[in-house]
């Protein structure tokens, strides 16, 4: 039984206006456990917290109840004194007789009474409580960046700048991600290129950033502070710190006629390669599907050109074991395949194109060297339709395409059609739109330039069918505003693909147990609070791959993630929170139910030895719960079978108590 | 102007959901008889969201879909803008003497080619 | 191999061809139709009211018959088929529609959405398989540029169909392509030719009708192909000047059964 | 107002990042409701075992109501939709028990929802006061 000590505070006239707090002292006096009850003014004063301390002393107390406002007010105040009246700071418990009883009762007497009763709930909960230390886990000093995109790039430069080692891992051969395949950026187009590969300089400068590119991550243990991750580098057949990317053997590789993933399939590329031209790191690497070396063992070229002598034809797959403190998601984004959407006649036509296809047209260094042109027969085209919302907003009975909106394309999209009237005046551009949505720092203004300065049809309506006859590409569509069905005979259309996801995601949401949406976008911890931290401690979010995002906003996450990184790597050691579940092993059945409810990946199974009545020994499986990572929601508590899982501070027997002491 | 009866009986027959459409036109790029329809397949819809019915009702319009259900298909929301046609066209069929087609119609359309099934269709599209 | 046939009121009139070379193929296949006895017409479309039950009776009564013998139950023409599948599809979801229907199938007994509904061409690709199909071939069409009209009823609605990808089927080139013959694949294969509307706005199933003969001559063709009796008359009535013909037919041909019909 | 009047006893669980602010945001405006509701503090609503509802029926409660964030909104991602989903069992076989199914209730009250939070109880307590007293699961060798 606890020595409790009962302090009733006024508030002023707060409390005292409506509860009799004298009667309340005097009422609590007798509940069991209770040795000493007073009422004050301001028990949150220093007189007050002064007067506690003393009681403390004075009655030997080890279990205190303040009975004044919200525990969310002065909850943490009070755990502050008895801390420093040498009690552990969890053997306080508040009534909350001021939000919840003077202030919206207005009788003396009932509220009284319900003041009475709170203070017997908060007393019966305090004679259980125990004393609770907050655990403590080291740090270890290093994070992990997974996906080498702008996300990534952005938010490892930004936590080597203060001071901390990154590592980024990127399954690519190249950093650089989507924004290194993109010609200019809206709405101030400068172009990407320019804008991007000095940042990727920086990070293969940077002697506190490594890069693991071509590799993946394929394994995560551990938990916040303490990640232990395994990191597979795929053999590339080149030694990457040898290579110096002098592009002889790409020169002379004669397996030439390889879709360049770079240019999205619209030209080749030679079975060894560099991406392209400011690819970091500058090392080639051997396409093993298409090297006639690895695959029939005959060739050898370009281990005959490299004069470093890089080429190892030998290389295996490599895995890493590496410690970190915090992990940073930057997996990014793809367009969707155009498989569902053939209305549009995309694998009927070469001409049918996504944006980020006519991206590269337009890129002076892709695969037209920058020049407008159809991809069937190299011609200039004269007219063309863009099509927005392929395959974004649809309802989920459409059975295709996704849900949300893809955001990014309203835009790259008027930037595609400013960009096409202004170097080719002679060329129609029509947009069909559902609605153009620019809301984002000079991004209508940037959009109405489109239309007003350079002349590019904007057409509220969809395409129905594009229907590929002859050299032309049929264009059936509605405008909506005229209410006519539209033909228009075009050159070159393109579809503003979704976005979605990158594939690597899933799998590695379930490595790092961090939730995900049903379209695989990774969770935040709350939507608005905590939007670059996903529920998982430790774990970070930087990118697309939390929601369709365009530059400027990855970039701020990116900065906001890696901002949360430091602060986490600042700290030496952490200090949890001690109101976290544990598991009675001898009650436990090992039965997996706890692990399912658990947002936060923070229970896993352990094989245990137990003593049997016969002296066996018998080896059980039972539930364990890693506290450094248990928000302590108690989601498990209640699922589990066999009542072996309990909350620290909200265990069963506490507030089964309270209920008892209110219906008393 | 806001025919609520009529519009239930509408979201009833046809089961179809009007308040999915997002407005995109789709149904309209899409239909092959929309030269031919004074009001068009998206304004099927929009127009029984809106309650706005006794117009569909007396259009030819309802006589011009082919059910061909492309635009059931194609609709990104799944408003299924044929079905709305076929109950809009149901309502007006089935009040008495209002069939589109009378089995005199039928020596004009007859040739030596004609397949049973155009006859067959047609009544069960146009007549009740 | 034995499944339920339902041929449908053209095909037993105007549309012959459809039927008898669907017949000989199917023997040389190994499969055997039998025919359901007293089938009643599946009223040409579906209608896609939620209250109309009497105009779904027939179906479901043909379905019922292939139900009780525990056989997929087989259509050739296109409109019967898509009949047939819809209003299988709503027995199975529909169940305040199902219980309508019961209501009136006191006699043969209630029907819940059992039978399995096969296309003729789903019957070659999923039951005899396009294989075995290829090794029964002994005229191979080598050489001759055939394209696919699909039209619309086969595809869709594709929630209920499911027979292809709606927008960009490949079954009918696969068939092609088994029979030995190039396919030619054209955009406008599963746009409507008008169906029914021939029966009022004649000029408007001929627009429709050209312009798809165009894409398809665009494309190459030297031939179409259909599976629906209304699809051809259309294309045919337009004015097509290069043949329109019932795959059944190119089948026989393929397999060598086609000279044997002419009587 | 009547002396001998019926007064019912509530139980309220609510949850510590949302209810119970709103609780609270109740307690700042000023907002009355009646006395009969005694809230009970849990860190997420998904912490109330179905075994903590059964023992205030049992110990006389006359209701109880559980309050947490509103869907998609839970501090701890899902709590709420466990708590839904359990409450709903729970609720259902207390009805089929005979405590009616008005006396047992899931709210969802954010941290700005004071007003709500307010309304909620004067609703429910008029409700349960309107059923009268639960004796369904009374253990009667709680009663002294």
């Amino acid at each position: 039984m606890q020595r409790v000590g009962v302090f009733v505070c006024w508030c002023g006239s707060n409390i005292a206006g409506t509860v009799d707090v004298e009667a309340v002292s005097e009422a609590l006096k007798n509940e069991p456990g209770v040795v000493f009850s007073t009422n004050y003014q301001y028990m949150c004063s220093q007189a007050g917290q002064d007067m506690i301390k003393e009681a403390v002393k004075e009655h030997n107390l080890t279990g205190i109840v303040v009975c004044s406002c919200s525990p969310r007010m002065h909850e943490a105040t009070f755990r502050k004194t008895a801390a420093a009246a040498g009690l552990n700071p969890y053997m306080v418990e508040i009534a909350n007789i001021r939000e919840q009883c003077s202030w919206v009762h207005k009788d003396i007497l009932t509220g009284t009474e319900k003041a009475i009763i709170l203070g017997k709930a908060a007393i019966a909960k305090v004679n259980l409580n125990a004393p609770l230390t907050p655990g403590e886990s080291p740090v270890t000093k290093r994070a992990l960046v997974i996906g080498g995109g702008i996300a990534g790039i952005q938010t490892a430069l930004d936590i080597a700048d203060a001071g901390f080692p990154v590592d980024i891992v990127e399954k690519k051969p190249t950093i650089g991600g989507k924004m290194a395949q993109l010609d200019k950026t809206f709405p101030t187009l400068d172009c990407a290129a320019c804008i991007l590969t000095p940042k990727m300089v920086d990070v293969a400068q940077n002697d506190k950033i490594r890069i693991f590119s071509y590799s993946e991550v394929t394994d995560v243990q551990g938990f916040v502070g303490n990640f232990e991750v395994t990191i597979k580098k795929n053999a590339r057949f080149v030694k990457e710190d040898i290579c110096t990317g002098c592009g002889a053997c790409v020169e002379k590789c004669p397996m030439k006629k390889n879709p360049n993933e770079f240019n999205l399939g619209m030209d080749n590329r030679p079975a060894i390669y560099i991406p392209f031209a400011q690819a970091v790191p500058k090392v080639a690497t051997i396409d093993p599907n298409a090297c006639t070396m690895l695959k029939k063992g005959k060739c050898g070229l370009c281990s005959k050109v490299c004069t470093a002598g890089a080429i190892d034809y030998t290389q295996k797959d490599e895995y890493l074991q590496e410690k970190y403190g915090a992990i940073v998601v930057a997996t990014g984004f793809n367009p969707i395949s155009m498989d569902k959407f053939d209305e549009f006649a995309y694998s009927q036509s070469k001409d049918v194109i996504t944006s980020l296809e006519f991206e590269r047209l337009t890129n002076a260094a892709g695969p037209s060297a920058g020049k407008l042109i159809r991809p069937s027969d190299g011609k200039h085209p004269h007219t063309i339709v863009f099509v927005q919302c392929v395959g974004s907003r649809c309802d989920a009975c459409a059975q295709k395409g996704k849900e949300y909106c893809s955001k990014i394309c309203c835009m790259y999209t008027a930037k595609h059609a400013m960009l096409t009237r202004d170097k080719y005046p002679d060329t129609e551009v029509y947009v069909f739109y559902i609605d153009v949505r620019t809301p984002g720092k000079n991004f209508d203004e940037f959009y109405r330039r489109a239309v007003e300065e350079y002349g590019v049809k904007y057409i509220k309506g969809m395409v129905g069918k594009v229907t590929p006859e002859g050299d032309k590409l049929k264009v059936q569509a509605s405008d909506l505003i005229a209410n006519k069905q539209l033909h228009i005979d075009a050159d070159l259309v393109v579809l503003a693909a979704a976005i979605e996801p990158d594939k690597s995601a899933r799998p590695l949401a379930t490595m790092l147990t961090a939730s995900m949406d049903t379209n695989d976008f990774f969770t935040e911890a709350h939507p608005k609070l905590k939007p670059v931290e996903s529920p998982t401690a430790g774990v970070f979010l930087s990118g697309a791959c939390q929601g369709p995002k365009d530059i400027p906003e990855t970039v701020s996450q990116a900065g906001a993630a890696a901002s949360k990184v430091i602060g986490l790597l600042c700290k030496d050691k952490l200090t949890g929170n001690p109101c976290v579940a544990n598991s009675n092993e001898l009650m436990c059945n090992g039965c997996s139910a706890c692990a399912n409810v658990c947002p936060y990946g923070a229970i896993s199974y352990e094989d245990k030895e137990f003593r049997m009545p016969d002296r066996t020994t018998k080896v059980r499986r039972v539930a364990s719960v890693n506290p450094a990572v248990c928000q302590g929601c108690g989601a498990c508590t209640v699922t589990c079978p066999s009542g072996a899982m309990d909350l620290k501070g909200f265990a069963n027997l506490q507030i089964m108590a309270e209920v008892d002491a209110i219906c008393k | 102007m806001n025919n609520r009866y009529l519009q239930k009986e509408i979201l009833r027959i046809s089961g179809a959901d009007v308040s999915k459409c997002m407005r995109c036109g789709k149904c309209s790029g899409t239909c092959p008889a929309y030269d031919e329809m004074e009001y068009h397949p998206h304004q099927f819809a929009n127009m029984v969201e809106s309650g706005d019915i006794e117009p569909l009702l007396n259009s030819q319009s309802l006589y011009k879909c082919l059910s061909c259900f492309a635009c059931i298909d194609r609709c990104p929301r799944g408003v299924e803008p044929a079905k709305i046609v076929e109950a809009v066209r149901l309502l007006a069929t089935r009040k008495q003497g209002a069939n589109h087609m009378t089995a005199n119609d039928v020596p004009a359309i007859v040739d030596e080619d004609t397949p049973q099934q155009l006859l067959v269709s047609a009544f069960r599209k146009y007549t009740k | 191999m034995k499944v339920s046939y339902f041929p449908g009121c053209t095909l037993k009139n105007k549309a012959k061809d459809l039927d008898i070379y669907a017949y000989k193929s199917a023997d040389v296949l190994g499969v055997t139709l039998e025919e359901i006895e007293n089938w009643q017409c599946c009223g040409g479309v579906f209608t896609t009211a939620n209250d109309e039950v009497a105009t779904k009776l027939s179906s479901v009564r043909a379905l019922k018959y292939a139900s009780d013998k525990n056989q997929p139950l087989v259509s050739v023409c296109s409109a019967c088929h898509n009949v047939l599948k819809q209003t299988n599809y709503a027995m199975q979801t529909n169940t305040q529609f199902a219980d309508k229907v019961n209501r009136y199938m006191a006699e043969d007994g209630a029907y819940n959405g059992e039978t399995e509904v096969y296309h003729y061409l789903e019957m070659l690709r999923d039951l005899v398989t396009f294989d075995t199909l290829k090794e029964k071939v002994v005229n191979v069409l080598k050489g001759k540029k055939i394209a696919a009209y699909y039209g619309c009823l086969l595809l869709r609605p594709n929630t209920v169909m499911k027979m292809d990808d709606p927008e960009n089927p490949t079954i009918m080139e696969d068939f092609i392509r088994a029979l030995g013959a190039d396919a030619v694949v054209y955009a406008k294969r599963n746009e409507c030719c008008g169906g029914y509307i021939s029966a009022q706005s004649p000029e408007t199933a001929k627009k429709n009708s050209q312009a798809i003969i165009e894409n398809a001559k665009a494309a190459g063709a030297e031939m179409i192909i259909t599976a629906c009796p209304l699809c051809k008359y259309n294309l045919v009535k337009s004015g097509a000047d290069i043949p329109v013909v019932y795959f059944t037919e190119l089948l026989a041909e393929a397999l060598g059964v086609k000279e044997d019909t002419n009587e | 107002m009547q002396v001998n009047e019926y007064k019912p006893l509530i139980v309220a669980f609510c949850c510590n990042w949302c209810s119970y602010a709103g609780a609270d945001l109740a307690g700042n405006n000023r907002l009355n409701y009646p006395a009969d509701v005694k809230i009970i503090r849990v860190p997420c609503s998904c912490r109330v075992n179905p075994m903590f509802v059964l023992r205030a029926f049992q110990r006389g409660a006359d209701g109880v109501i559980i309050c947490g964030c509103h869907p998609g909104d839970c501090h701890y991602t899902s709590g709420n939709y466990y708590t839904r989903r359990r409450m709903a069992a729970l609720f259902s076989m207390l009805d089929y028990l005979g405590i009616e199914k008005e006396r047992t209730r899931v709210e969802w009250v954010s941290a700005a929802e004071g007003a709500k939070f307010a309304a909620t109880m004067n609703d429910f307590v008029e409700t349960v006061t309107a059923l009268g007293e639960n004796k369904r699961l009374e253990d009667l060798r709680c009663k002294k």
